[in-house]
């Protein structure tokens, strides 16, 4: 079983597991106890980490403090691992993701196929529901890079669930044969590998070009899903095109937006406290005030020296000051009354790609032989 | 034959209706299937097909009306129908259209339209009624119609869309028989108007909750399911597949905590997946039970099990009370089990229950690194949530998310997102079980 | 001044006024000593309106009955009036007019075009802000409609803020003549209304035929602004053609989403109340429980005739009902606790058009004449 | 010259840089501004010129440097831009862009594709500081990149967008001289990150906000804006539009309600209005002014105004005492009558103060039928106020509004929305005041 697939217990020598520092910081390592994870905040011998069950949390003294620094470790997710991803491409992200699954209805009876494989974020995620995944990637760097990871992950060797192949699949379709560049080890006698694959997902620049080719590699007896993953509009007029003029039915597009939420908090800043404290300002100015009035009358009253003798009182500072203005208030201390809101991420991503969803039924005839046997069988009861 | 594949005897599948209404139907043998003004078939006219065939009803004049009932809908023949492009997206749900509706004229202008409610129709009810004796299909009508309705192409496109589609309901009878997923389950429970019953879920929230909490065939996960039973078919389609055969090795199981004396998983009734099945991997205890479980020494003081030779020395009267005891027995041990001595791989909750309390005290029993998803219909009781779980060290990260999906009239030349969709869909938060460091000692400096 | 135009304290005779019968149902009616406004709940004669201030809640005793029966009675605004409208087109609602004339920066000395008029609700708002409007209509009948309503309003006759001109602007172009179908009364020796316009919205289905005639009718001085409003892609792909086309700039194309919430409560149902509503429920059964664990028992122990002896005991009703489970309870009900919740409309307006905007100034020569004036003004300071 | 349409002296405009930031500048005769990497330019340059003009700043090599200080920008001269299709939306806000960069060639796959960091490119710097030196201008230097980059067409779509953008950016010398609307101002303060200080305000939600508060030029509205004036500006520019002579009748007022014992309306000064008009049409009174306000017998006890004859007997001293004194009276005065003895025309609000009772209690000054809005940069913090507008009878139908727009990059061939934006943008809590009735007695059954 592979580090995806299995729900281990404890932390273990040669695990690939994920350090968790802050959202925005995940990285991926091989427990290995003759290593130490370096944080700015300090180093983290793995040796701290072995034995402990996973989600644990390593704590260290920081570096020439006295104060104490935390990583969490956690075995690998397909959305965990998209957060971590070291990105070769755009990637998709789990909004979009697990959309399509749910849509395609992924479960253990799938068998997808992936053009192209990308960062292999997405193939994670297949690969962790499906019964097989058909991934193609035309990058040679890439396909190697993916080949590396999906071993070093288990996905190709151990789960046996992936197979990568590098092809250009505008040009040269689907099909897998003997001669191939791919991660499938052919048997003596396998002329070409039985793809029958019954969800593909295209995230190619120029879909159109490759849904000619996967007539040959679609199961035929079953209705088949078929998602294309395009960011501009054009594409999906011509994705809409193709996918007509190969028979494709039921075509939608949609797009899907998803959203994050940081929960915050907001000062209760109450009206009579504000008028009090306006008060209270009124109030420290008042002595200045009278003061100046005095002068003004006497002035008018020609009490010239009167005036001038007066001496300027002290200006006492504000003494309620009920939301700590001039200080810094840090959210949610306990002096002040809070209320408790949502905020959503500063920048949204607003668009990933549209998805363009078909489906097709290649042989529509009825399976004749089994209903017979089946009405034969009902005639008897 | 693959049911999962093909419709099959004693299966339950979902129709899409002309009219962009859903039917959950059981294709019992030798019955048949009314749709109304849809007309009805046979079940066995049908079976044999693959999953998602869309078949026209028709009727060749042989059939004789009912005396007896003649309000009843009569039987038709069905042909499988050749969908061509879909107007799946005409401000509704995907259904299929044949080819010769779709190449709609377009109009440049609205100066034509002013009421589009009165529009003169050119066919008389006769010439309509006299068309389908003839037995034409439903196309062939519309065209018809078409042809003869004057001012067709001087309505914009909008309204020439309306049009066909208010069309197509009234002439049309074709359905398409789909295999029932939970998705599937999901929009027929919301066309009904049964948004309350399902949490106001929407299929972008299923997905993403599913794969946020990590859902494999091999974990255990806990669970708590105020949607009748969509959440746990959900989970359970993601980790078997469709409906499996009961042989399946005894690995991946769901704990639904419920808070009534029994469960409501009510929809699993339509879920193809056998009784059998359903028992080995979905297993209820109520919160009573599974925060205050049974004494285990009680339990055996109650009951001891006997021999097989005892058992058999048993009289058929004793026999059975034995049989009704032990079953209670064996219940109370997977009680305990279940409540004290499990790790759960995931807690994933759609509940109304006041979450902070119910997260918290369920949260305990799931293994570190394991994720928890909590739907609520509304961001404020998940806004608490997180409050609350933030600063319980033993979660990490609580996050809200939100996903929502928009779709498009999806035609060449008049792509634009529908104008009208529902809104709603639900939150969910996401967050991963962590067991939190004791502090280290301060000798431990690392270098 | 208008029923729109002018803040108006009292309801008087002749005045046009929105009656609010609820959210959904608002009803514009023009103030008449011996008119009655009828709801299903009872009639409310205008006497009762006439001389309260607006915003008055009118109440009457409906029939048959001692319940009240409420109407509120508003003046006429923009938004007030989109939301009574009777709809002759598909309208522009608010979170898109607002958005449209912020952005074009309406104000008292913008020179609107507006085509078509439609609905007229448009045509409102932009008439409350800006110095004039110039609205065409293609549509015979449409343009009466609107004729009238905007006379009725005084948005024509005594705001003169809005010239309505029937006209198919794709076909025949903006310039207003003597011998057109307008609303504008042309003086003896006028042969063209000059119209200058800064500001220009095409809610037309091919706007890209109106562009072209825009050049004789927009300010040449100036920086002017236009937006074209279309429901597909297709449209926006060939208005920006056009817009590439004739000379405009800063082509920039959004779509913007209004949504409403509703302010709901939600019961707060404590996981103890759960607990302890199953343990009376437990409780409950147990007398049950006992009598049939010592039936078991006693036949297991050959005692059958003392079991069948024992009596059922009475099932008590559930005393601890926390939730109100069984009963209606009303949202708010204050024998339980609530927590206030947002819910959006059950049916979103997830589109309304594209709006697609782009600027353009015909003439970008400097006003040397000006500049040299003031310069000179300069040097003598 | 009308200084809404054109570039005039003393004026305040923002300019829009080709790294698509804003600068607030104002226009001072015989200054000079310089735009550090971009330029610098005199200011008599471009006076008279329409606003909206994009200028090129270019170097014919007769400038002399500044020996004192070789920071210092060279000032260079300035010639008007065509600017053509522009790339606006490229993941960004507007800036126009030369005819020329905008053919873009397009690429099928992105095989060539892989770190687009790292790009060969053809040219040395000395090649490029020597085109510069040429006084080629900014297009040409980049058309010349473009043909000695060895991969540019095999580059995708997108990683061409961004390279010519970054180009364009390192090496462009123009600016866009805009006026200065709410909406300029807003976006120089969010790229600015000044988020808070105008309370995560969008274009979208104060075009909204003054739609739905009916704002018009002959109005009194009461206010609280703690955007620092922005919130304000707006209002005046819808009720007067840009820089207005003073000499405008006296209508419209805005009354700003304000916590300190000065308001904030910093943004103002940037306005281009003038202070005498500032001063007509918006007042500010304190909370505590406005609440409890001067008592007129103890104002008119504290101070008697004189007869003409009086003052003009005061010696020069007493005279600027009697004055300071007066204005101190007449404000005395103002307040009472905004305190209490006008009904507004509308109520608009955009404060972090607790809203249930700031709303309640300035909304009783508010005149039936007129509009309350309330800007709020959270959700929940208007779902408290509707519930309790809600339970009051002065307030009709309080609801929450949510506007956002979602710009696209809006190149023919590759329509899409931006893949990121800005989020927030607040909400609204949009009713109208109204005066309950009394119950009606019962004997008025009507017939």
């Amino acid at each position: 079983m592979s580090y995806f697939s299995e729900y281990k217990d404890l932390i273990e020598e040669g695990d690939l597991a994920l350090v968790w520092i802050s959202r925005d910081n995940i990285k991926p390592i091989t427990i290995d106890a003759k290593e130490t994870f370096n944080t700015r905040y300090g180093s983290f011998p793995h040796t701290q980490m072995i034995g402990k069950p996973y989600g644990s949390q390593i704590a260290i003294r920081t570096k020439g403090s006295n104060k104490f620094a935390f990583i969490h470790v956690l075995q690998p997710t397909p959305e965990l691992w998209t957060t971590s991803l070291p990105h070769r491409t755009q990637i998709v992200y789990t909004p979009d993701s697990s959309y399509i699954m749910q849509r395609m209805n992924c479960g253990p009876t799938t068998r997808v196929i992936e053009a192209g494989t990308g960062s292999g974020s997405f193939s994670h995620a297949f690969a962790r529901s499906v019964s097989h995944l058909f991934s193609y990637e035309f990058h040679e760097v890439r396909y190697q890079q993916a080949l590396k990871e999906f071993e070093h992950h288990g996905l190709i060797n151990r789960d046996k669930t992936v197979t990568l192949t590098q092809r250009d699949v505008c040009a040269n379709g689907f099909a897998i044969r003997p001669d191939d560049i791919t991660s499938h080890k052919f048997g003596e006698i396998e002329e070409q590998l039985s793809i029958n694959a019954n969800a593909i997902f295209l995230d190619l620049p120029a879909p159109w070009d490759a849904i000619p080719h996967l007539e040959g590699v679609i199961s035929k007896d079953e209705k088949v899903s078929l998602c294309c993953f395009s960011p501009c509009i054009e594409q999906v007029d011509k994705t809409i095109e193709a996918m007509e003029k190969e028979g494709w039915t039921e075509i939608q597009m949609v797009g899907i937006q998803g959203k994050q939420y940081e929960s915050r908090r907001q000062m209760i800043r109450t009206l009579d406290d504000a008028i009090e404290r306006l008060r209270d300002v009124k109030k420290r100015k008042s002595d200045g005030m009278e003061r100046r009035k005095r002068l003004c009358d006497s002035v008018l009253n020609d009490d010239e020296t009167k005036a001038t003798d007066e001496k300027r009182p002290q200006t006492e500072k504000t003494r309620f000051n009920p939301f700590g203005k001039g200080s810094r208030v840090k959210e949610g201390d306990i002096n002040y009354k809070w209320k408790e809101v949502t905020k959503v991420e500063s920048e949204v991503k607003s668009h990933t790609s549209y998805l363009t969803f078909a489906s097709k039924i290649i042989n529509k005839d009825r399976n004749e032989r089994t209903v017979k046997t089946l009405l034969e069988e009902l005639e008897k009861k | 034959m693959n049911p999962n594949k093909r419709l099959g005897f004693n299966q339950h599948v979902i129709l899409r209706l002309p009219s962009n209404n859903f039917k959950i139907v059981e294709l019992k043998p030798d019955g048949s299937i009314s749709l109304g003004k849809f007309g009805a078939f046979y079940t066995n006219d049908i079976v044999g097909y693959p999953l998602g065939t869309t078949f026209e009803i028709y009727y060749d004049g042989s059939y004789e009306p009912d005396e007896k009932n003649k309000n009843r809908t009569p039987i038709g023949k069905v042909r499988v129908m050749n969908t061509g492009i879909d107007q799946s997206d005409l401000e509704s749900t995907p259904t299929p259209l044949p080819m010769e509706l779709t190449n709609k004229m377009s109009s440049a202008t609205n100066k034509e339209l002013i009421n589009i409610g009165n529009e003169i129709q050119g066919m008389t009810m006769e010439e309509i009624e006299s068309l389908k004796k003839q037995s034409a299909t439903h196309a062939e009508i519309i065209s018809k119609m078409i042809e003869s309705h004057g001012s067709f192409h001087k309505k914009t496109v909008y309204s020439q869309e309306k049009y066909l589609n208010r069309k197509k309901q009234k002439f049309s009878k074709f359905f398409t028989a789909e295999y029932l997923s939970s998705s599937a389950m999901l929009q027929f429970l919301l066309e009904k108007g049964d948004v309350q019953r399902v949490m106001d879920l929407s299929q972008e929230s299923i997905g993403m909750l599913l794969n946020l909490g990590n859902i494999r065939s091999n974990g255990q996960y806990l669970c708590v399911d105020e949607t009748g039973g969509l959440l746990v078919y959900a989970m359970l389609e993601r980790m078997f597949g469709g409906q499996t055969s009961s042989a399946l090795e005894d690995v991946g199981s769901i704990v639904v905590i419920h808070e009534n004396e029994h469960p409501n998983l009510d929809l699993l009734k339509f879920s193809n997946y056998s009784d059998q099945f359903i028992k080995n991997h979905v297993k209820a205890i109520s919160l009573l039970d599974f925060f205050e479980p049974p004494i285990m020494e009680e339990v055996k003081q109650a009951f001891k099990p006997l021999s097989k030779e005892e058992i058999s020395s048993l009289k058929s009267g004793k026999k059975n009370a034995y049989y009704r005891r032990l079953k209670w027995y064996n219940t109370q041990l997977q009680t305990i089990e279940l409540s004290k001595h499990v790790e759960y791989d995931g807690l994933i909750i759609a509940s109304t229950l006041h979450l902070p309390t119910l997260v918290r005290k369920l949260g305990r029993k799931v293994h570190g690194s394991r994720p928890i998803v909590c739907y609520s219909q509304f961001k404020e009781t998940l806004l608490e949530l997180t409050h609350v779980l933030y600063k319980d060290l033993n979660y990490l990260a609580p996050s809200i998310y939100e996903t929502r999906c928009r779709p498009f009239q999806s035609i060449r030349g008049k792509l634009h997102p529908l104008m009208t969709m529902r809104g709603g869909g639900g939150y969910l938060m996401w967050c991963h079980r962590v067991i939190p460091a004791p502090d280290p000692p301060t000798n431990l400096e690392t270098t």
